[in-house]
């Protein structure tokens, strides 16, 4: 199988991701969108690594989980002191800063 | 790894160890108001100087982790710079914090942590460290700016940072994947090697342009800049302090890094982007600022102008790489030179006058509108002094360590136009000028409100706040180094002149 | 069968993280996430990605994805706010006109690219040891930046939710 | 020598300073006695005039020159302070200081109790002070700051009584409208001084003597060579100071100060100025026949219209500005021939008898209670004797009565105008005749309607009426004498006299030159006689209008009451100015400059374009919805473009 | 020597920030100690330069400031940086002893900044590095700045951030050519290694421009000139600083800021642009020649008499241009001198109106009239300095516009015309400032009990009468020392041209 099948596959995940930015407004499927980019990007790497036979894509899919565990732990924490706020997890209505 | 490699972390290790410290002291007793939490923190941080200083002399641009960071002059100017800025913020955030009854013990270890990211980050070489360095701050500052989560500015703030940062660092990942495909390396030297000479694929200019996104979103460049009023104006002032300063810092350093690569090919696609996005960014934050009613949120507005004219010097970056060695360098080092004391006058300014502005910020918030600021002289002599220079050298007026600033960047464009022969870099300079003086109608209005407008009756009564010995000790140094800079960088004895010297001789012992 | 396992895997997966992000109930979003992520895991098995393949499963859909449902759970959402409205057609526009030029832009790009014609790895490719040489290696130092980001990541939480501080 | 000659301006200079200090410290309270005022204020003038007589002995046929000191640096050459004394200079000495004394002694006794006392001498000295160091200066330069000076005297005496603010208007105008002749005068001297590389009136006499073709070549306007040109411009100066047409209105305005001022400077020096001026760079006029031709039909002109003038006027301060107009017309004339010595003498012989008129009408205004309507006045012989007499006499001198002064003066200029070789000398000549005749007739209707007939003043007034103090009748009869005798200085050929003056006064502005008869005796003597018949015609004209039969003058009036009100507004050339250039450079600069193009064009479009950015500033702010979702929407677009600016 | 004096104010600066700012009387005697003492240290200079001597530029003094940047510590005097710099020594204790009535509050601040102004106008006159004559040519606007925003009248925001954008609105674009020359000087280094890579004047008045260069440096720097002159159409800024500006600032700014822009086309814009220069001369003249008669126009419409003074500098500081670009010697030496003369008598003007103010607490014409009578001695004073800038000769006023004039008119006539056409105008509105604030009767009440100046103020007006008269009649010693100087602009602006 072509590794271009595999990139594009890798590209529409993270379009799909950022896709899911652009129309929901629930914070909760926000996270998971931004998940889903990160997935894209990950499966970039590792197709890459395949690709250039050489595992440091491998290295950094295994630091982008890292990375997406924190981000998930740290946003999910965010959520949780906005919702103690407003009892809301909208995102259209955090609107009290512009300007 | 051997002992030269963990020599070369030092300066993160003290930070890191001073960080841990305070987190191992916070047992079942709340750390918050241990005066020990700020001194452990100033310490891992002047610990953290010290090691760059020790570091200083030997330094050969050696790479450090198989690769994973360098330790150059570059890099560890932005270090120091970085140490200091957070080392004021924590000084002038003890009190702001005690005032508010947030002195937690963790946001320490935060701002500790994202300078531990940001030092990281300017002395980078590699994807990975330059992601994970990013990382590091952003999730640091995520929480910080969301410190006071039971007000909701602060909690809206951080939850808008967190969001569009998150997509940033999509961007960014998903960038990288494309540059790693593109060269089948993750580390800069690397690529740099590979694409010596030829053409970059479309793989990797789709990688950079997505990298670019990324990374121009953390120096909220036009377009990725709207997060920023918005996060600054609702984070806490002292934290807005250091996000201005140190974030710009960090960011430029790894845009610095991460370009320069490019650069070699001298990409004109690459520098017209970097063209429009610096001519964008300087106009859309200057004007913006311009309508704004809050001073928080007016040098929101005009720290992205700023990194438009940041940006302006990297347009006319002229890189070089050694191809022997993968080392990248600079062949036109007034750009970088430029870039470097830009940042440190900048940082320096915008610290002190954000630590003012925490100081007049009302416990509960607000306070921080330009009437607010009316007549204020008459009760704050000094402060409203201080805030003055601050604002003149953040304007790049002479005598001020900002007017360097400005004069090296411009300087970059013109030299570049003359070396170059490309008139858009002359143009780009002139832009930048107008631009300046735009800037300088929203700067003024500050001096205007504290010195012509008169107090209002109504405040002739209040008490202000006393002035700690941390915060007084703050502004004064910001003050006297912000004049002290304006005189150029040759009066100090350590500066960017002998730091790119140390690039230099770093090139040429590595041939 | 490579083929048929590459285009069943990538299939669930994009039709995955079309259901995430469109299911009303985000706990609907999540269990199609996870779907996806197991998929995504399954495809990493067929470019020889063993470790980071059993990682996303057990990591990404196990660890992370439990956290996310949990705090769904945690938050206790009101049924009206958990379920959205219809997403209105204005920004399906908006996401169609930004979204799909990018994706035109970078498929092209990608399917432009002559890449090297795929040839067997050694046995050890993607291998825990092969990994984990690398990561104690090479990557030494970002493995223990890693470390401190999921540290701060911590603390954060901490800093953010904690009821009392 | 070159003491005595820096002694004469700076002995006014001391006093001026002097009595400029006793009057700041009065108004601090301090007591100043008026008589050392008048003793510092008369001492001045009279050492000066005597060591202008010492001069005048000494300098016989020479010309010596006194060097003060380098002055301004121009192109390569210094422009000195240099004062140079010939012929011409020291009668203008003499009579600027000998004149000046007189009037000072007069002033002492007009001026008593006036509250500006000690101010006025000190103006007074100070316009001497600069008048004479208009008439020694060496080159045209140090002339101009004679020039200048006077024009500024002028100016604080015309306004001397401020209080009044139309007096002070008065002021305002004689300076402004004299700064508009200055403007050419000073346009004058950089044309020479471009063709001829100094200023120097004796360097510059030698200078058209080695090449006159310098200044005969064009100057780029119209084909005007340059010595017509730079003759014209300094014409134009001339023209203001010495109240020519076009810049004559402000000398009747001027009749706002106090009467010795009008006899001192707006009549027998300052406005002689001008004169005295064109006579000085003869040479250069000689160059330019054009230039003779428009400066001799000026002056016939302004001859002949203020005369016109002067005849409707009741004012009788009015009256006698218009004379001096008209009689500095004369002056012009004469000038314009190219005959300055017989200018000259005319300026001699008018700054007696002017002055002595002045200076008569003064003492009747004082008598008067400042009462200057001649229609209220009359049957004022009695009271007056002295007056009275002194001013008879200088009435008929100027007249053009033999053989008092202005018989001989007048008669010589008419001759000279009528025996011109530049072709207009009858249409000169008929225009002096005529303004001869209007001499005559208002010289005439002015005594007889102070002097004649009976007292037509308010009881109070008449009961009031006195002759003036010894210090004013001593003067009005001294220059009633000079106004009398002087004529005889100049009896010309024909009458078989030796025109002494004007052979010693050629000595300096026309040396060696052979006086060229054209005409014979016979000729001159007959134009002589007809102006005799003019004067004692236009005298007897005003006898009949005012004696015999006080209703003609309205009858007459009544008849031609268009013409009479034209003439009396003066012709309306005030109004014109007013109307053609005043208004509309006040609209202009006020509606047109200051409100549209510096408000409306520049500051607003800048405040506009300064609002401009504050609109786009909040429209850009206002981009900024909060909304995070824009936010990142913005972001995939900018990266869109960042790709797409990468890719091309 | 001269950097003691180009200090010693700024020194000053620094002891009176360390006074107890409630001590009034030492913080005011202290600041006139301080002007008097560099007054009186600067007069040994007009002694120890000699004109025609071996180098125009003497008294030299330099250090390293920056090297890597090529910058350098570098003053020394011309003739004309000579008259300049006596010319703000001369004006500064006038002006401190002038604000003591004025200046009510705040008095340690604002001596503070005069004095800072002090230095930095010096060191704009002073340098010999072009970059340190950037950093003092923008810092002078700071202080400015402030002294018109804090002590000025009631529209004084606006007008203090007019002053400011547009001076910066010029100068900004002269720092990228300054930038510019300098980066083209190093780049010339590079190849010749004769040349080093420096902003010192001598060695970038050697730099070799072409001509599209040349002007678009010319259009830099000139801009920023021309705002400072200022000229039409870039003047409007002045009114309203003028106007708002209290009355120390206002002498400041007549008296030595204007007198920049002048000094900054002599010292830069013409030597080392000649070629762009003598292209842009008929547009330059042009417009100073309009200016002229504008602004005297404008003048005589005004109905404040501040505003009216503002115009008027207006009009003279386009003849000081057009005399400078006469590019003659006359023409120079004029414009040296009108602006040296113009910095005494608008200078005067603004103390004089100041002190009205002071009693009467208006600057409407309307307000006044007649108070001649009760102020005969404040009269006197009004009348010498006007005369003085009507250019009445024997005042210092008439050496100027005569020399510029000449020079003028040997370039061409017609603009000579316009401009004595200018000076007519002058004599209009200035006289009738006067007739209407001091003749007529006294019309209102308040005017009725004014007092007349008193000591203080009789002596701060001497000095400046004084030098008004002494400069009319004896100009020689001004115009020697400047002489040199003005024929090397003459003759290197006459030789770039190829002449």
């Amino acid at each position: 199988m072509e590794t271009q099948a595999y990139l594009v596959v890798a590209t529409l995940i993270f379009l799909i991701g950022a896709t899911g930015f652009l129309v929901r407004r629930n914070i909760l499927v926000l996270f998971m969108s931004i998940e889903l980019m990160l997935n894209g990007a990950a499966m970039l790497f590792v197709t890459f690594a395949r690709q250039w036979q050489q595992m440091d894509g491998h290295v950094m899919v295994f630091f982008i989980i890292a990375l997406a565990a924190a981000e998930a732990a740290v946003g999910l924490s965010i959520l949780i002191a906005v919702f103690r706020l407003r009892h809301r997890v909208n995102v259209d209505e955090l609107t009290e800063l512009k300007g | 790894m051997d002992w030269t490699d963990i020599r070369g972390i030092a300066p993160l290790l003290w930070p890191l160890a001073a960080a841990l410290g305070i987190l191992a002291m916070a047992d079942k007793r709340r750390t918050g108001s241990k005066p020990m939490t700020p001194m452990l923190a100033i310490v891992g941080l002047l610990g953290s100087l010290f090691a760059i200083w020790r570091l200083w002399p030997e330094e050969e641009g050696t790479s450090l982790f198989r690769g994973a960071i360098v330790l150059d002059g570059f890099g560890l100017f932005l270090g120091i710079i970085v140490a200091v800025c957070s080392l004021a913020t924590i000084l002038l955030s003890i009190d702001y914090l005690k005032r508010r009854e947030k002195n937690l013990g963790e946001f320490y270890v935060l701002v500790l942590f994202a300078a531990i990211g940001m030092m990281l980050m300017g002395m980078s070489r590699n994807f990975v460290t330059i992601l994970f360095g990013l990382e590091v701050m952003s999730i640091s500052l995520y929480v910080l700016a969301g410190l006071f989560r039971e007000r909701s500015p602060s909690a809206e703030a951080s939850m808008k940072y967190f969001l569009t940062g998150s997509f940033a660092t999509g961007l960014l990942v998903f960038g990288m994947g494309m540059a790693y495909g593109a060269t089948g390396s993750l580390d800069l030297g690397g690529i740099g090697i590979q694409q010596a000479g030829g053409n970059p694929s479309p793989l990797l200019v789709l990688g950079l342009g997505f990298m670019l996104a990324g990374l121009a979103f953390k120096v909220a460049a036009v377009p990725f800049h709207m997060w920023l009023p918005d996060v600054y104006e609702g984070a806490p002032t002292t934290v807005t302090g250091f996000m201005a300063a140190g974030v710009k810092i960090a960011a430029f350093g790894a845009i610095i890094r991460v370009f320069a690569e490019v650069y070699q090919n001298d990409s004109e696609s690459l520098r017209s982007t970097l063209w429009w996005m610096s001519v964008g960014t300087m106009t859309i934050g200057n004007v913006a600022a311009l309508a704004q009613r809050s001073v928080k949120r007016m040098l929101a507005y005009s720290s992205i102008a700023h990194a438009g004219y940041l940006l302006l010097a990297i347009v006319v970056m002229q890189g070089r790489l050694d191809t022997a060695t993968g080392y990248l360098g600079f062949d036109s080092s007034q750009s970088v030179e430029g870039i470097l004391y830009y940042l440190l006058a900048y940082g320096i300014a915008t610290v002190g006058a954000f630590g003012i502005l925490a100081y007049l910020e009302r416990d509960a918030g607000g306070g921080l509108d330009f009437d607010d600021l009316a007549g204020l002289k008459g009760k704050q002599p000094l402060l409203a002094m201080a805030l003055t220079v601050f604002m003149l050298s953040l304007a790049g007026i002479p005598g001020t360590a900002g007017f360097i600033g400005k004069y090296g960047v411009f300087a970059a464009a013109v030299e570049a136009a003359q070396t170059t022969g490309d008139e858009s870099f002359m143009l780009l300079a002139v832009l930048g000028i107008l631009n300046s003086l735009v800037g300088l109608y929203y700067y003024l209005r500050v001096p205007i409100q504290l010195y012509a407008k008169d107090l209002p009756e109504a405040r002739e009564a209040e008490v202000m706040p006393a002035r700690p010995p941390a915060f007084r000790f703050v502004v004064a140094t910001s003050l006297i180094a912000t004049l002290w800079l304006g005189f150029g960088p040759d009066v100090m004895n350590f500066g960017v002149e002998p730091a790119m010297q140390l690039v230099k001789s770093a090139l040429e012992s590595l041939n | 069968m490579e083929k048929t396992l590459f285009l069943i895997l990538s299939t669930v997966a994009v039709v995955g993280a079309l259901v995430t992000i469109t299911r009303k109930n985000p706990l609907g979003s999540a269990i199609a996430l996870i779907v996806t992520f197991v998929a995504l895991s399954g495809l990493y098995f067929t470019l020889d990605a063993a470790f980071v393949g059993a990682l996303q499963v057990l990591v990404y859909a196990g660890a992370i994805m439990v956290l996310v449902v949990f705090v769904i759970m945690l938050l206790n959402l009101p049924e009206g706010e958990l379920e959205e409205e219809r997403i209105p057609p204005r920004r399906w526009a908006l996401a169609f006109f930004s979204v799909v030029p990018l994706g035109f832009l970078c498929i092209a790009q990608i399917l432009s690219a002559t890449p090297p014609a795929k040839t067997p790895v050694a046995p050890s490719f993607g291998s825990v040891a092969g990994v984990g040489r690398l990561l104690f290696g090479d990557y030494l130092l970002q493995f223990e930046v890693v470390s401190l980001l999921l540290l701060v990541a911590i603390v954060g939480a901490i800093v953010m939710a904690k009821k009392k501080l | 020598m070159e003491t005595v000659v820096f002694l004469i301006p700076l002995f006014l200079l001391l006093g001026s300073g002097a009595l400029g200090l006793l009057a700041l410290l009065k108004t601090r309270g301090v007591k100043v006695p008026d008589r050392l005022v008048s003793y510092i204020a008369i001492g001045g003038p009279v050492l000066a005039f005597l060591c202008s007589v010492s001069l005048f002995q000494k300098v016989g046929h020479d010309t010596f020159h006194a060097f003060g000191w380098n002055w301004i640096l121009a192109g390569d050459a210094w422009v000195p302070v240099q004062f140079t004394v010939d012929q011409l200079t020291c009668v203008m000495l003499l009579v600027v200081t000998g004149v000046g004394s007189l009037i000072h002694v007069y002033s002492t006794g007009y001026m008593k109790g006036d509250g500006g006392y000690v101010r006025f001498f000190s103006y007074l000295n100070l316009f001497m002070f600069f008048m004479l160091v208009l008439v020694l200066a060496d080159n045209m330069l140090l002339l101009f700051v004679g020039w200048e000076g006077v024009g500024l005297c002028s100016y604080l005496l015309i306004g001397f009584w401020w209080d009044d603010i139309e007096k002070a208007k008065a002021g305002m105008k004689a300076f402004i409208v004299n700064r508009i002749g200055d403007a050419g005068f000073v346009l004058g001297m950089l044309l020479i001084y471009r063709t001829a590389g100094t200023l120097s009136f004796h360097e510059l006499r030698a200078f058209v003597g080695e090449n006159p073709d310098a200044f005969l070549a064009g100057s780029g306007f119209f084909g005007v060579s340059l010595a017509t040109a730079s003759c014209l411009l300094l014409f134009l100066g001339a023209t203001g100071k010495s109240a020519q047409i076009p810049l004559f209105t402000w000398l009747p305005d001027a009749m706002a100060g106090p009467t010795p001022v009008s006899a001192l400077i707006h009549a027998a020096t300052m406005v002689t100025a001008g004169v005295y001026v064109v006579g000085r760079t003869n040479f250069l006029f000689a160059l330019s026949p054009t230039s003779m031709i428009i400066v001799s039909t000026i002056g016939a002109l302004t001859a002949f219209f203020a005369g016109t003038i002067a005849i409707t006027q009741n004012d009788i301060k009015k009256v006698l500005a218009y004379s001096t107009i008209s009689q500095l017309g004369y002056m012009f004339v004469a000038v314009g021939l190219g005959a300055v010595s017989v200018a000259v003498f005319h300026l001699v012989t008018h700054a007696f008898f002017k002055a002595c008129l002045f200076l008569g009408s003064g003492s009747v205004i004082h008598a008067m209670h400042h009462e200057q309507d001649m229609r209220r006045m009359g049957g004022l012989a009695k009271k007056m004797p002295i007056t009275c007499a002194t001013m008879t006499i200088s009435a008929l001198a100027m007249a053009g009565i033999p053989p008092l002064a202005g018989f001989f003066s007048k008669d010589e200029i008419l001759w000279k105008a009528f025996d011109n070789d530049l072709g207009h000398g009858t249409f000169l000549w008929m225009l002096g005749m005529g303004a001869a005749f209007c001499t005559a007739v208002y010289m005439g209707r002015l005594i007889l309607m102070t002097f004649a007939g009976s007292c037509r003043a308010d009881e109070h007034t008449k009961a009031h009426l006195h002759e003036s103090p010894r210090s004013m009748t001593g003067v009005l009869a001294v220059l009633a004498v000079g106004a009398a005798l002087i004529g005889f200085l100049n009896v010309p050929h024909f009458l078989g006299g030796h025109a002494a003056f004007s052979s010693f006064v050629d000595l300096a502005v026309n040396p060696g030159a052979h006086e060229a008869h054209h005409a014979g005796f016979a000729t001159e003597a007959a134009l002589a006689v007809m102006s005799i018949m003019v004067a004692v015609s236009g005298l007897f004209l005003a006898w009949r209008f005012y004696v015999k039969d006080p209703t003609l003058p309205g009858q007459f009036v009544e008849k031609h009451r268009e013409v009479y009100e034209i003439v009396n507004d003066k012709y309306r050339v005030d109004e014109f100015y007013d109307r053609s250039v005043t208004k509309p450079l006040v609209r202009l600069a006020d509606a047109t400059f200051f409100k549209l193009i510096d408000r409306r064009v520049i500051d607003d479009s800048l405040n506009r374009l300064a609002g401009v950015f504050r609109w786009l500033g909040a429209r850009l702010a206002s981009t900024q919805t909060g909304a995070a979702r824009t936010y990142v929407a913005v972001m995939i677009v900018g990266l869109l473009l960042v790709i797409l600016s990468l890719f091309t | 020597m001269l950097s003691l004096v180009l200090f010693l104010p700024l020194f000053g600066a620094l002891m009176l920030l360390l006074v107890d700012k409630s001590n009034e009387k030492l913080i005011k005697y202290g600041a006139f100690a301080v002007t008097v003492a560099t007054f009186l240290m600067s007069i040994p200079l007009y002694g120890a330069y000699e004109a025609g001597g071996a180098s125009l530029f003497q008294l030299e003094e330099s250090a390293d400031w920056i090297p890597s940047l090529g910058i350098r510590y570098a003053v020394a005097i011309d003739g004309i940086s000579l008259l300049l710099v006596l010319l703000v020594n001369f004006l500064m204790p006038i002006v401190v002893v002038g604000s003591v009535k004025s200046i009510t509050r705040r008095y340690r601040d604002f001596y503070v900044l005069l004095l800072l102004l002090q230095s930095f106008m010096l060191g704009a006159f002073m340098a010999r590095d072009l970059f340190l004559f950037y950093m003092f040519w923008e810092l002078m606007v700071v202080p400015m700045y402030f002294i018109i925003g804090v002590w000025g009248g009631k529209p004084r925001i606006y007008a203090a951030m007019k002053f400011f954008i547009y001076t910066l609105a010029g100068s900004l674009p002269m720092l990228v050519a300054v930038i510019y020359l300098f980066m083209k000087l190093r780049h010339q280094a590079e190849l010749d290694p004769e040349l080093t890579a420096s902003y010192s004047l001598e060695a970038l008045s050697g730099l070799s421009l072409t001509l599209k260069e040349q002007w678009l440096c010319f259009l830099a720097f000139g801009l920023s000139f021309a705002i400072k002159v200022p000229m039409f159409p870039f003047h409007t800024w002045l009114p309203d600083a003028h106007t708002e500006a209290p009355t120390p600032g206002s002498v400041v700014l007549a008296g030595v800021l204007l007198k920049m822009g002048g000094y900054g086309f002599l010292r830069f814009a013409i030597p080392m642009f000649p070629n762009a220069v003598e292209q842009a001369v008929p547009v330059i003249y042009l417009l100073a020649v309009f200016g002229i008669v504008y602004a005297a126009l404008v003048a005589l419409v005004q109905t404040d008499v501040k505003r009216l003074v503002a115009y008027s500098s207006v009009s003279h500081m386009g003849l000081v241009v057009l005399g400078i670009f006469a590019l003659n010697i006359d023409g120079i030496r004029g414009g040296v001198y009108q602006m040296l003369a113009h910095g005494l008598t608008t200078g005067g003007l603004f103390l004089l109106v100041d002190m009205l103010y002071e009693r009467r607490h208006t600057r409407e014409f309307s307000e006044y009239g007649g108070i001649a009578k009760r102020m005969p001695i404040f009269a006197t004073f009004f009348i010498v300095i006007t005369l003085g800038s009507i250019g009445m000769p024997g005042l210092n006023g008439f050496v100027g516009e005569f020399l510029i004039f000449l020079g003028t008119f040997r370039v061409s006539p017609v603009a000579a015309i316009f401009a004595v056409s200018g000076v007519i105008l002058g004599a209009w509105y200035m006289l009738a400032t006067v007739r209407k604030i001091f003749f007529g009767e006294i019309t209102r009440d308040e005017n009725r009990n004014l007092r007349d100046i008193d000591g203080r103020e009789i002596a701060l007006l001497c000095p400046l009468v004084l030098m008004i008269v002494l400069m009319g009649v004896v100009p020689g010693p001004f115009i020697e020392k400047m002489e040199p100087s003005v024929r090397a602009i003459v003759e290197s602006y006459q030789s770039a041209i190829g002449n």
